[in-house]
């Protein structure tokens, strides 16, 4: 139990994927402009990223592994993760189509994130087990999903502030998250108490 | 007879920024006193070159981006101010110039100058040194004998070594530590005159203090050596933090519950670090971390309006 | 509120049909072509103002239903998924997973009958014409 | 196709079109590799392979792959490459692969490579799709040699492993840090902005 | 060499069972697109500003490629963008010319407004709204919120006094819309200029007089030129576009008045 | 609520003079809430003193009598505070005194006849919102609890503290009509603490008039500003929370001020419609400060040019109404208006530029309303009107306390204004 | 469903080639790869003890340990992989032992994550050397003051956590190397 807390820990706050691992840069960038549709994107991360990643564990170990097939492991990762969300989001089209409209467009989005895929790769070079992995998955889309909220109410504070036309953008958002991550530095070293 | 219109009111009350500034640069004055009784001329050269930079690094960013605002509001001589106070006193001219450049230029001027910036430029002065300097910033010295002596702080020796520092010499501040942050009485003296200007919103600091003090007395009492409610309340940065960081306008939340939120997650995110983390002291990281929480407690905890 | 633009197809008294266009936000992305969650057709019950065939009207979900929408059909769900894998850690992986998935299923199938009930919170909102 | 337009395929992505500066794509390889020199010349590189290989490919497909299964092909075309790449590195250059660690992988979801095929590979002949994904590879690559010099030269003070800075200079540790690199970036996004200014008041 | 063949039955199975799942979404989904409108989409700035009046460069494409006549819509883009639109749609790309144009009925200048106070406050037309910085009740506030407002820069500030360029108006009525006075009017663009009257204030001579210098005083003298197209109502001149043949009575209706508030905007400027 | 610098020191004490002899007088024809009024009368013609010169135009209007006697100038557009040019009656006086002849058997009359003699004297709310009382003396909930308003927070006025001092006894007696036609349970009287003397009068009132509103009682309320507003008043004295969107009488309550109860007394009892008014004139750009009766419609012109003020320096702003939500006038033209309770002359300006917002939060801390002045002043300073409605900008009551506690010296209330103007617009 | 067929087939096919491509590039590069991991880890134990001509893997409970000689084929000690937390996440440590198992031959740091310019310093000479001739009969010991003991080394200054995380990491794992190298 205590390593599952460690890995949820680390994965949120220290080993944060976007301000550690640099994973999810460009929805973090897209869809952080508002609070809403920050939230929206950040729970259908965990919930992919979990679901991605134990789907990705059980396939990888029980069946490349076995066949010594290892090497086929990111064509067949990418290939899980784009069926994956495919299905999500047809079943969310016949599950309620009002939430079609208002959730479903984070979907497509997904599929091209790099967390969902670093996600379940880092799980392979971690050697997590299954649960581990479970566990992991949950708390990289939780830590992306602190971040990605965090930073969508700084940047509605923001778009009312005079900042240098230059920056106005991409630019203020990359040096505010360089900021979160000098900030995220305070918790390093939390898991090893 | 030419006389002036504008909306109402036609009344206005005598307070300024420029006035707010100034008070909280009076209160500072026990604070800054107590760092040159300590640190000698350490002292002055560090706050003359944080604030020197601070004001000259935000006159030539205004004069770039050609504003009519004026550093004479004292904002920019403020963050140098509190940025110098947070420092080790041993620290490097060259870190704590680059520190101070770094909280004005980037961490205020970038977001849109006075009253825009998301976070405290003073501690994001002091965590920038923190990741760019770390072993300057983790080296402090004994007070009195500035260039012999290198001491531990009181929470890095009780954390590291478990030896508790006496609560007197806390109280006076006769212990290693950031420039500022040592004399516990100095910096109650300002806060309260702050309070009492009300120049500073009490609500903050009191659920600060309030949720430190009950999160040290549960772990006292489960863990006698973690450290006594005096011991945490009068070392580190706590007291510092919450009576002049915490209380930044700008920085923290506009409503009076936020507010409350505001002063309680610090608490809450400090003690977790001193006891948790591999650092020492978290005011800082707390402060700072809240002031990214700043805009969405804001929202979330918008007052009712009247009648509802 | 995430509004969007939708036009109107059929139209009688208070029920209408509403055919929506892509989103404006869709048009400089670079994966417009990649997602198909475009275009979409879907009623709406509770009229605020009379609609003709063929009007542009401007819908959102509200900010409140978009986040409870988003904690019901994503957010409890996989704290559901996480809950029954740890609890069934002496199990083979294949079977906790299995029945995780089993779990959810059954989540959905009841949340499916609350949403059914609750349909008119779900809705859209027409919020003015175009 | 003449060779003048092959020449302005190629062209464009090295500025005016800039897949990183400009479209913002690819951020996380960006941000996360460069901490030195090397590291970035061999990512660079590798996607650069990676876009001119699939490039091709995906034009000559192009006219038979139908659009409904368009963007899985490309997923499986990318990820083969990628992979190949991958066992390259391993094989040939195991401290870089070690140091470039899960990012090589990550090249499959570079927006990138799959924005090129989008955008550009699945509508232009053979010719203009590799030039077009060298154009864009190598000006990914240019940006990263850049952002890697300056990282390693304030961080650890060398450059390609020397020591170039003064015995004096005092690192500036927070460059090789992630909260270095996310202001980085941000500050070249802001030259380049400016850059685009000027351009256009004159 | 187990792998090489194993590889292949493995990944073929997943692509195969993938591919049947995209077939079946594919059938339920099937979604049409014009394949016009994307190429105008690629033509567009794709800035998605809206002047246009469409929700963003894709619902302008798709309304431009449903009905073509419109194709010049696009103001940011411009004639460049313009003709390229055109050229998808097939349609002959010659200049079009916008068919309103905006005008200011203010011409009075720092020099002719009368300003016996101090304005205190926001320097913007709609602050000032509330207090008002000038004597007439009618008059320009001449902070240029309507300067501000123009997505083609077309109206330009000379001390406090409103210029709106011919050429470069589109007539989308976004000046109307802002200035809090209702100051713009939105006429035919008739011929190479375009005269109007500059004046806005609704009362007698003797009130418009002491607060302004240029100001319509309703004399009649515009109304009784040959063909004239001028009329009074409330004390104030107005011009019957409609009525408009010659420009010879406007010239000399211009060159007649007595306080100068006929004005004329043209091309060549 | 926020405390402001009083300025109430040296008209506090002034007894109330008159001044009924000006040469013209300029009666605007919306001097209240609601549709102007109709003139009944054309140019040229004579008019008595207390004829009706404008009739009620629909429910929420107001009649409009003559001040004095004289000659209809014109009727044309006139400088008006808030309207700045607005159709009015010009009439050019002939003093002929009239001698108002005592209503007989005011007693017995019932409530329709009441609200009758009411609305057909133009009588409006004289707290400074002109609303016409004939339609709130009618509310078409039951009311529990008359409030009479005594508290004038605004700095600088003194007509309801004077007229309290001086005409108690018929303040009480239109309080006395007031709970005949609405017959609450309760009637309180209220005033701040700062008014020592009228409390004195009050207290020695309710004692010995104890038959006449047996349920009376006074409550005297720490001085606060805006105190004096509906809503405000009713919670600091009853606790009850007005809804937005909602009317005093939907929480039970009505709240006359005490110079439309005097107004209600003169015409009850005395048969005179309202013309005249007390009104404040102070500032430090006058001589002395002086509290004066004063006809409809004269303007401020007059009064010096018939010495009853003098300037002691130029001033530098001319404020209509209070301080705090008065508004400020470009010169002396504009005439009195029934709504008007005092004009001041200032000598010096607030000067200081506007400069960024510190999030200081003290206007949220002073809204009487719970409100986020600073939110509306930063979305309309960005043209950003979408989200005004969200956070409620229709509920600003304009009290000004915001603007008045802001260290950064920024206009809110202006910025309230365009907002609330273009919220509902987009 | 000629469209269904087309779309499928497709798919597939590729799928199919990308395997096979993929496949056979594996298979190429396959024995590099391995002799990379091992050069690396003999590398690593060239520096710790550069007399050393030859290993032999030992497989204790499947960890790595790997018993060295020397040219003359007699034992020069034992090399091992130790694995576990730091301050920021895991340590992975090379070290060389006597036969004796009494003292350390030096450490090598295979792969850590500690924080550049504080705890990222356990890799220079300076603090790995201390390692070198290290007694470790007794557990090791971590001060921060001067060393007055041989089984004793300095932390770094302000990295006291990685230095006490590596010291931690070395003494559980010598502890249960001992006992199992016993039970052989």
């Amino acid at each position: 139990m205590k390593d599952l807390i460690l890995i949820f820990i680390s994965t949120v706050l220290i080993n944060n994927f976007v301000l550690y691992y640099f994973l999810g840069i460009c929805p973090f960038l897209g869809v952080s402009g508002k609070i809403e549709s920050a939230f929206g994107m950040g729970v259908a991360v965990i919930f992919v990223m979990t679901i991605a990643n134990a789907l990705s564990w059980l396939i990888y170990h029980l069946v490349l592994v076995k066949m010594g097939l290892g090497f086929l492991a990111y064509l067949l990762f990418i290939l899980v993760i784009a069926a994956l969300v495919q299905i999500v989001e047809m079943f969310i089209r016949k599950f309620s189509p009002p939430l079609y409209r208002a959730l479903g467009i984070f979907l497509p989005l997904i599929t091209v994130n790099c967390a969902i895929l670093g996600a379940t790769l880092l799980m392979v070079t971690k050697n997590y087990n299954f649960i581990q992995s479970v566990v992991y998955g949950f708390a990289g889309g939780l830590g992306f999903t602190l971040i990605i909220l965090v930073m969508a109410g700084i940047r509605e504070d923001l778009e009312y502030a005079d900042i240098p036309s230059v920056f106005k953008g991409a630019a203020i958002t990359l040096v505010t998250t360089g900021l979160l991550a000098l900030i995220f530095m305070g918790f390093s070293g939390l898991i090893s108490a | 007879m030419q006389v002036t219109v504008s909306t109402s009111p036609h009344l206005k009350s005598n307070i300024k920024t420029a006035i707010i500034m100034r008070q909280v640069m009076i209160a500072l004055i026990p604070v800054v006193i107590a760092a040159v009784v300590f640190f000698k001329y350490r002292a002055i050269w560090l706050m003359l070159n944080c604030v020197l930079s601070a004001v000259i690094s935000e006159k030539i960013i205004l004069r770039i981006r050609a504003k009519s605002t004026s550093t004479k509001d004292g904002s920019a001589a403020l963050s140098g101010l509190l940025l110098a106070l947070i420092l080790p006193p041993s620290i490097e001219w060259y870190a704590a110039t680059l520190g101070s450049v770094f909280a004005i230029v980037v961490a205020k001027q970038l977001f849109g100058g006075l009253g825009s910036n998301i976070f405290n430029p003073a501690l994001i002065g002091r965590a920038f040194l923190m990741a760019a300097y770390p072993k300057m910033l983790t080296t402090f010295v004994e007070p009195f004998a500035v260039d012999t002596v290198s001491g531990a702080t009181p929470l890095a020796l009780q954390k590291f070594s478990h030896i508790t520092t006496s609560s007197v010499k806390l109280f006076w501040g006769n212990v290693p530590g950031s420039l500022g942050e040592t004399c516990a009485i100095a910096i109650i003296i300002g806060g309260v005159y702050l309070l009492i200007k009300k120049i500073a919103d009490w609500r903050i600091p009191l659920s600060l203090l309030v949720t430190t003090t009950c999160i040290t007395i549960v772990f006292h009492w489960y863990k006698p050596q973690s450290g006594s409610i005096l011991f945490h309340f009068l070392s580190g940065g706590l007291l510092l933090g919450a009576f002049f960081m915490a209380t930044d306008p700008v920085t923290t939340p506009v409503t009076k519950s936020g507010r409350y939120i505001f002063g309680v997650g610090c608490g809450i995110l400090m003690m977790i670090i001193r006891y948790f983390s591999g650092l020492p002291e978290g005011m800082m990281y707390s402060i700072l971390f809240m002031n990214s929480l700043t805009p969405l407690i804001n929202r979330y905890t918008r007052p009712k309006r009247f009648g509802t | 509120m995430l509004t969007e633009v939708a036009e109107v197809v059929e139209a009688n008294g208070n029920a209408v049909k509403i055919k929506f266009t892509k989103r404006p936000m869709c048009s400089c992305c670079n994966f417009n072509t990649l997602c198909k969650g475009g275009e979409d057709s879907l009623s709406i019950t509770n009229v605020p103002f009379p609609v003709q065939c063929g009007d542009k009207i401007e819908v959102s979900v509200e900010e409140k239903v978009s986040l409870v929408g988003s904690i019901l059909l994503f957010g409890i769900p996989i704290v559901i998924f996480v809950t029954v894998v740890l609890l069934l850690k002496r199990h083979s992986e294949i079977t906790s997973f299995l029945a995780a998935l089993c779990t959810i299923a059954f989540y959905y199938a009841i949340i499916k009958i609350a949403v059914k009930k609750k349909e008119k919170y779900f809705n859209l909102k027409i919020l003015r014409k175009l | 196709m003449g060779r003048q337009n092959l020449m302005t395929e190629f062209i464009k992505g090295l500025w005016k079109d800039h897949p990183l500066m400009r479209q913002l794509l690819g951020m996380c390889s960006t941000l996360a590799i460069t901490t030195t020199v090397i590291n970035g010349i061999s990512m660079g590189l590798g996607v650069t392979f990676v876009i001119v290989s699939t490039s091709f490919f995906v034009s000559i497909i192009r006219k038979i792959v139908p659009p409904q299964v368009r963007i899985a092909v490309y997923a499986a075309i990318i990820a083969t490459f990628v992979t190949i790449v991958d066992i390259f590195f391993k094989a040939n250059f195991p401290k870089i692969s070690e140091a470039l660690g899960p990012y090589v992988p990550l090249i499959i979801v570079n927006c990138i490579v799959l924005g090129r095929c989008e955008a550009f590979a699945c509508k232009n002949g053979i010719w203009a799709s590799v030039w077009d994904g060298l154009g864009m590879g190598l000006g990914y690559t240019w940006v990263l040699i850049v952002l890697g010099t300056i990282r390693e030269l304030l961080g650890s003070g060398t450059i390609l492993g020397k020591t170039i800075m003064p015995s004096v200079y005092n690192p500036l540790v927070v460059m090789v840090l992630p909260a270095g690199a996310f202001l980085l970036l941000g500050f070249l996004l802001a030259l380049m902005n400016r850059l685009e200014q000027k351009k256009q008041v004159s | 060499m187990n792998e090489i063949i194993l590889a292949p039955v493995a990944l073929g199975l997943t692509g195969f069972s993938f591919a049947v799942v995209l077939a079946i979404l594919d059938k339920r989904l099937k979604v049409e697109d014009d394949p016009r409108v994307t190429k105008v989409i690629q033509v567009l700035p794709g800035t998605n500003c809206g002047a246009c009046g469409f929700a963003g460069c894709h619902g302008f494409a798709e309304a431009v490629v449903k009905n073509g006549k419109k194709f010049s819509g696009c103001i940011p883009g411009g004639l460049a963008v313009n003709q390229k639109v055109a050229a998808i749609l097939g349609i002959d790309a010659e200049l079009h010319h916008h068919k309103l144009v905006a005008i200011c009925r203010c011409q009075a200048g720092k020099k002719e407004k009368n300003i016996s106070f101090v304005y205190q406050g926001p320097k913007t037309c709609r602050a000032a709204e509330f207090v008002s910085n000038i004597d007439c009740a009618y008059g320009c506030f001449g902070f240029g919120d309507c300067v501000t407002v123009c997505p083609v820069k077309a109206i330009s500030l000379f001390d406090t006094h409103i210029c709106v360029d011919r050429k470069k108006c589109i007539g989308c009525g976004k000046c109307a819309k802002m200035c809090p006075r209702k100051l713009f009017e939105l006429v035919p663009r008739v011929g190479t200029t375009t005269y109007y009257v500059g004046c806005n204030n609704k009362e007698k001579a003797l009130s418009v007089r002491a607060v302004c210098s240029s100001g319509c005083i309703a004399c009649g003298i515009c109304v009784k030129v040959k063909d004239s197209p001028f009329y009074l109502k409330q004390n104030l001149s107005y011009i019957d576009y409609a009525k408009i043949d010659l420009e010879t009575p406007l010239a000399e209706a211009k060159a007649k008045c007595p306080t100068k508030c006929i004005a004329q905007s043209n091309d060549s400027r | 609520m926020i405390s402001v610098a009083e300025h109430k020191k040296p008209q506090y004490r002034l007894a109330s003079e008159k001044f009924f002899t000006p040469r013209k007088l300029y009666l605007a024809l919306s001097q209240h809430t609601g549709k102007p009024s109709r003139p009944c009368v054309k140019a040229g013609d004579m008019v008595p003193e207390a004829a009706i010169l404008a009739e009620r135009d629909g429910l929420i209007s107001s009649h409009l009598h003559a001040p004095s006697s004289g000659k209809v100038l014109a009727i044309e557009e006139w400088y008006h505070p808030t309207l700045k040019r607005a159709p009015s009656i010009i009439l050019e006086c002939t003093p002929e005194p009239k001698i108002y002849t005592p209503r007989n058997g005011v007693e017995k009359f019932n409530k329709k006849e009441l609200l009758d003699i009411i609305a057909a004297s133009g009588i409006v709310g004289l707290g400074g919102a002109a609303f016409p009382t004939h339609v709130k003396l009618a509310p078409p909930e039951a009311v529990d609890t008359l409030i009479i308003n005594g508290c004038e927070c605004e700095p600088y006025l003194t007509t309801d503290c004077r007229l309290m001092v001086e005409q108690l006894e018929q303040i009480c007696r239109g309080a006395e009509i007031i709970s005949r036609i609405i017959e609450p349970k309760k009637v309180i009287f209220t005033l701040e603490d700062n008014k020592p003397e009228a409390i004195k009068k009050m207290q020695h009132m309710l004692r010995t008039r104890t038959n006449a509103l047996p349920s009376a009682k006074l409550v005297v309320l720490r001085t606060a500003y805006p105190q004096g507003g509906e809503k405000q008043l009713i919670y600091a004295t009853l606790k009850r929370k007005v809804p937005p969107g909602k009317l005093p009488f939907n929480v039970g309550c009505l709240v006359q001020n005490v110079a439309t109860c005097f107004a209600l007394y003169e015409t009850i009892y005395l048969n005179k419609p309202l013309i005249e008014r007390l009104v404040t004139f102070a500032g430090d750009a006058l001589n002395t400060p002086k509290n004066i009766w004063i006809k409809i419609g004269t303007t401020l012109k007059e009064l010096f040019d018939q010495k009853v003020l003098f300037f002691k320096e130029e001033p530098q702003k001319i404020i209509c109404g209070g301080p705090m939500m008065g508004i400020s006038l470009n010169h002396l033209d504009y005439p009195i208006l029934k709504g008007a309770g005092g004009f001041l002359f200032l000598r010096s300006t607030h000067s200081d530029e506007e400069s960024a917002c510190i999030r200081c939060a003290r206007c949220v801390d002073a809204c009487p309303m719970n409100l986020l002045p600073l939110e509306y002043a930063k979305r309309v300073k960005h043209d950003d009107y979408t989200t005004l409605e969200e956070l409620n900008i229709k509920d600003c009551i304009e009290c000004g306390a915001c603007a008045h506690e802001c260290p950064a010296k920024i206009p809110l209330v202006q910025y309230i204004k365009i907002g609330k103007k273009y919220a509902s617009n987009s | 469903m000629k469209e269904t067929i087309k779309i499928v087939s497709v798919l597939t096919i590729v799928c199919i080639l990308c395997a096979f491509l993929l496949a056979f590039v594996n298979n190429a590069a396959r024995g590099q790869i391995a002799s990379n991991d091992t050069k690396k880890i003999e590398d690593a134990i060239g520096k710790l003890a550069p007399l050393f001509k030859k290993t032999e893997k030992l497989n204790i409970a499947g960890e790595e340990i790997y018993k060295l000689f020397d040219a003359k084929g007699e034992v020069l000690g034992y090399a091992f992989l130790a694995k576990g937390d730091g301050y920021q996440g895991v340590i992975k440590v090379l070290a060389v032992i006597n036969p004796q198992i009494d003292k350390l031959e030096g450490i090598e740091i295979i792969e850590s994550v500690e924080t550049p310019g504080l705890g990222a310093r356990i890799k220079e000479d300076f603090f790995r050397n201390q390692f070198k001739n290290l007694k470790v009969s007794v557990p090791i010991e971590c001060v921060k003051e001067n060393i007055t003991q041989d089984n004793q080394i300095k932390a770094i200054s302000s990295a006291t956590i990685s230095s006490k995380s590596l010291v931690n990491i070395l003494n559980k794992k010598i502890s249960e190397l001992k006992k199992q190298l016993a039970n052989q």
